[in-house]
């Protein structure tokens, strides 16, 4: 595999009257992780959408392996997997379909490999019920499921640890370890420390 | 290449200056235009054989219904521009059309209605031409309602623009609507290839009335311009110099 | 010049049309110019608001 | 670690997902929910119903006479029902984020907004196509006429979906959408709606109503090709 | 400490919001939430007029005929225009947790719901009472039919609201059968359109038209007096 | 005042096949705080629900000053503030409309009183604009202006520090705290435990 890096150029954003990236800064390479933290509104959400594409800077760039993402944007998107505040599961299908269909429009998958995936999360008791009578942390799991299953090099986490237990916590460290000892990205979002099991990680914080 | 030629004149300030520079110099012919197109077809032009003086409605419709739909294809061809090559000046031009569009869309409507009482016999037909051209009013004021919808102003420029866009396929259906089905409307007799069936002492005021339409347009537009592109800018130092004056 | 107003019978046709007309003509010059002065107001209201700390 | 086993380097170009099956999964997912939350799928043809039935009660019911008003009965009936579903064409999926990780699943998203308004024409469409016949009966409609107004609704019905979906894809993240929705959509149908009137009079009095018919393959093929692009443009926009 | 200082010891009861206070506020706050801008004021109005233009499109034009139709059309329009803001009428604030704070508010949700409904009616049915007598003219009815037309339409559309929200309230709970909705609120709103039509038709002729009129009025006061209890009822339960 | 009490006995709910709560029992006086802690998808939020009466429990009561809450829910509901996974806020409206609207139902809320709290919850530079232009945390904050609002006997809160900063999280902390120096009851679930401000705690571990 290429050697891959993401690097951002000097990104600058209004929202409203509201300057929210004041030339944000950092280049990421294989095997390490960014730890954006910052207070409530300090922009942490809107970068991540900055980054994977759906909000458009108004001055800087963000480069993956050294080309302007907006090139060849779905290249850039099939490389990458965001999750962002809430889990995005229908309540009206069960995990399963949910990852099914979510998951299936990316890659080609396997029952096996799927219910692997919720088993490693903890989902796999009630990977059969209704999504809307799951719990909250419930839910989170079973989207966490689809990192195990979307191995791409790039991982944007918005609060991956939001609703989950302790255990569920030290989960989420685990999951993030292995991308980064398989030689993937991650940027997560985080408000009290990423879990003790992530190495080698930067820090940004931005400034509200 | 295109895309450096748009950034220079789609700079904001250079755009606000030139505004301001050039309205004068539309609004005072269009004046002028209008002015004289009122008295030649009021006056000086001769009445209809047939229609009798009914026909000096001509004057004011025509010129109506031809900006409706000239701004909307200014309006479309505007957004797409701002669309494709994401231009903040580009979406306050469109933005600047709508309201244009939308008054004379309406007039073109009345007067024509008005005409049709005596010359048809009703002043309303649920007829292609007529049709097309009311869709084309509501096509104005969903652009508008869709602005009014959204507080950011570049996700309402975006949306808007896609509108835009999409109903353009209204105007040839609207144009094109009197030779492609049978009609109550008249067939073109200005806007077309060959030489127009009018005598000039109609043809005169007439002309006169459209260009005088058309500088209005450009001026208002010009005028209108300065105010969306302000609303763009945030935190620019030109703003301090151009509005606390 | 009663003829002129009269507009050969059709003046219930012909007038209302050129006031209608004119009236979105003059309107329109109205409301530009009430948009334009209206935006030039909020940026100043915008320039002062970041005049002061916030 | 099955996770891993079963990638253990990243995730390989061949393991993706074809555009063709990516569409194919969104299509199948809006039909399966629609099948979970009945609703989605009964109100637009029980509206149909009650408009076509509306009618013998609103005005006295002389078949002679709704024979004429049939085409219109039917295609505002069908115009109608259909935008009564659109409103849900997106707005859940924007709700919990699907439409966004549509966005981002680096597959085209044209190609996923034509799969739901497929979806959409398949909820509501078709089944407004197949009672059209029914309908179209118990106004007193010659049964010879059935096949050319099936025809006729099916058709146009496609074009309305198609154009509906722009609507939908741009009323998206604005409050209370429905009117300011059917202000987008319904002038942009009207061409739709006149047609299908036209072939569907046509059909009844036993005319040739190709002509017509043509028009709306025509405005439904125009939408195919359009609709998707524009509501995927749309959709982007309202993620921004 | 600013919150403390108004409230040193626990809230007094005095310092509680009546029932009537509770209503009030519930029903400004949907109003609210529809017109955050006035233009959107005219959006319902331009809907109503635009479905009412559709008819004369799709038939020959005649107005001798469309006279006949107005009724069918106005009621067309009316029940579309509820069943199109129905849905949104507990949805979203199922969705959001208003409804949840609603139940524990201590107030009477059967008075909160009953601002809702009338919030629904103020949105919809009110508009198209408004809208009636320039459709109804536009369709050639006599200007003489007006008075009765506008109060036979704002009486029906009142007793729509109050049957659509039961049904509203139901689908919320048992979600499975979201279906009811329609399965519900159709048929049980099919004599509100029944006698609303006769009205109407008996204004256009000029003929009295105080009998249907006053069972479309039976029906409103009887709806809202269960509507209601009923959909607070529902509620309750879609929130165990 | 006269002295309260929330006494729960033996509560017993089954949620489809399964048995979540399993003969819950405990009672809290004035001034104290009950923590629940449990995996996820033990039964926290169902508890809650099931505690503020939205749920009845199969077996077991609730009562609140030595009486069944069911019979006089209102008067129960009147006495205490329920704040759920979600907060229960309306995009579309602006902070200090959604707290006008939503608290104004319960009680007569002036508007200094108002600002006075949004200011507490540090909601203030934003509260005129849209919630929907609001971050995940802001959202929360505006949440808990609520609290300061509706200082009832009883508060039941979920996860009240999801999405909040540190400083967000010790802002809890202290309206917890007031809330029990004021002589309230507090029932809060959380995951990582309360913020140190709080003291006299008794916990409740929900085993999943
Ligand atoms: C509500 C009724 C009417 C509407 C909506 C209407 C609409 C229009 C429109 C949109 C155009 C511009 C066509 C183009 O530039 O491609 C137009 C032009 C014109 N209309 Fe009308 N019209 C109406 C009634 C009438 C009537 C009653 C007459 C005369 C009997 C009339 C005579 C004309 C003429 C002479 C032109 C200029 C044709 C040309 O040079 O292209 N219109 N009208
Ligand atoms: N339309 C707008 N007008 C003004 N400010 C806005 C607008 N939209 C967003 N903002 C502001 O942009 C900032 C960035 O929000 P964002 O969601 O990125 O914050 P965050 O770091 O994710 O906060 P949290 O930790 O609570 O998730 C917020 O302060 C928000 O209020
Ligand atoms: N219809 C149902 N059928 C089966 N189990 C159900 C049903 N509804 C809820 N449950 C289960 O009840 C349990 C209680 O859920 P609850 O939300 O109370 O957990 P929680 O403690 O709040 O979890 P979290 O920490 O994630 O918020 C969950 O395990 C959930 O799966
Ligand atoms: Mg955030
Ligand atoms: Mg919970």
């Amino acid at each position: 595999m290429p050697d891959q890096t993401l690097a951002v150029e000097n990104l600058h954003l209004w929202r409203g009257e509201r300057h929210v990236l004041r030339g944000v800064t950092f280049s990421l390479g294989r095997g390490t992780c960014l730890e954006i933290s910052g207070a409530n509104g300090s922009g942490k959400t809107t970068l991540l959408r900055t980054l994977c594409g759906l909000i458009y800077p108004e001055e800087g760039r963000v480069l993956w392996n050294g080309e302007d993402v907006r090139e060849d944007l779905s290249a850039f998107h099939a490389s990458l997997a965001y999750l962002g505040h809430e889990p995005p599961l229908k309540s009206d299908l069960t995990p399963t379909e949910n990852l099914h269909y979510w998951l299936g429009v990316r890659r080609l998958l396997g029952k096996g490999e799927l219910l692997a995936a919720l088993e490693r999360v903890g989902a796999r008791p009630f990977c059969e019920r209704l999504v809307r009578t799951l719990s909250a942390g419930q839910r989170r799991r079973v989207a966490l499921a689809a990192l195990a299953l979307l191995p791409v090099p790039l991982w944007l986490l918005d609060e991956p640890t939001t609703n989950l237990d302790v255990q569920g916590r030290e989960l989420v460290g685990e999951l993030i370890a292995e991308q980064l000892a398989r030689g993937g990205m991650v940027v997560a979002a985080v408000h009290h420390g990423l879990p003790e099991a992530v190495r080698n990680v930067t820090r940004l914080d931005l400034a509200a | 290449m295109a895309w450096t030629w748009f950034h220079r004149f789609g700079s904001p300030p250079h755009v606000y200056r030139l505004a301001a520079r050039l309205t004068p110099w539309f609004a005072w012919p269009a004046a002028l235009c209008i002015a004289a197109g009122l008295w030649g077809g009021l006056v000086l032009a001769p009445p209809d054989y047939q229609q009798g003086d009914g026909v000096r409605i001509l004057y004011v419709h025509a010129p109506s219904a031809w900006m409706s739909l000239m701004v909307y294809t200014t309006m479309a061809v505007a957004a797409a521009i701002g669309l494709i090559w994401r231009i903040k000046v580009a979406h306050a031009v469109a933005a600047s059309c709508a309201p244009i569009g939308a008054s004379f869309t309406f007039a073109a409507l009345v007067t024509g209605a008005l005409w049709g009482e005596p010359m048809w016999g009703t002043y309303w037909e649920w007829d292609p031409r007529l049709t097309s051209e009311l869709v084309l009013l509501f096509l104005y004021l969903g652009y508008m309602g869709l602005r009014a919808g959204i507080e950011d102003t570049q996700r309402a420029d975006r949306a808007s623009a896609v509108l835009a866009v999409v109903g353009v396929v209204n105007v040839p259906i609207i144009h094109y609507s009197v030779t492609w089905w049978n009609s109550l409307h008249q067939a073109p007799s200005v806007m077309r290839m060959d030489k127009p069936a009018m005598p000039p002492s109609m043809l005169l005021p007439l002309l006169l009335m459209l260009l005088g339409f058309t500088l209005l347009f450009v001026a208002l537009l010009l005028v209108r311009l300065r105010g969306e592109v302000l609303a763009r800018e945030r935190a620019a130092s030109w703003i301090r110099e151009v509005v606390s004056v | 010049m009663s003829s002129f107003f009269d507009m050969g019978g059709y003046a219930a046709f012909v007038w209302p049309a050129y006031a209608v007309t004119l009236a979105v003509v003059f309107l329109n010059v109205f409301w530009a110019r009430r948009a334009l002065a209206r935006s030039r107001a909020e940026a100043r209201r915008r320039l002062q608001m970041q005049g002061e700390p916030s | 670690m099955s996770a891993i086993a079963v990638a253990p380097e990243m995730l390989q170009e061949r393991a993706r997902t074809g555009a063709l099956g990516a569409a194919r999964l969104a299509l199948l997912r809006d039909l399966q929910l629609a099948f979970r939350k009945r609703s989605q799928l009964v109100q637009p043809l029980a509206f149909f119903a009650m408009v076509t039935l509306l009618f013998p009660l609103a005005i006295s019911p002389e078949l002679a006479r709704l024979r004429e008003l049939a085409p219109g009965v039917l295609w505002v009936g069908a115009l109608l029902g259909s935008l009564l579903a659109l409103e849900f064409l997106f707005r859940d999926d924007a709700y919990d984020g699907t439409l966004e990780q549509y966005a981002l699943s680096g597959q085209s998203l044209t190609a996923l907004m034509f799969a739901k308004t497929v979806a959409h024409w398949l909820l509501t469409g078709l089944p407004l196509a197949l009672m059209a016949p029914l309908a179209a009966l118990s106004l007193g409609v010659p049964a010879a006429a059935v096949p050319g107004i099936l025809l006729a609704v099916a058709v146009g019905t496609v074009a309305l979906s198609l154009i509906g979906s722009i609507g939908a894809a741009l009323t998206l993240g604005i409050k209370r959408s429905g009117a300011l929705l059917s202000l987008l959509t319904l002038p942009l149908s009207l061409p739709v709606l006149i047609f299908g009137a036209r072939a569907t009079q046509l059909a009844i009095h036993g005319a040739p109503f190709v002509a017509p018919l043509e028009l709306l393959a025509a405005l439904a093929v125009l939408g195919g090709t359009l609709a998707p692009l524009a509501s995927a443009a749309a959709v982007r926009i309202s993620l921004e």
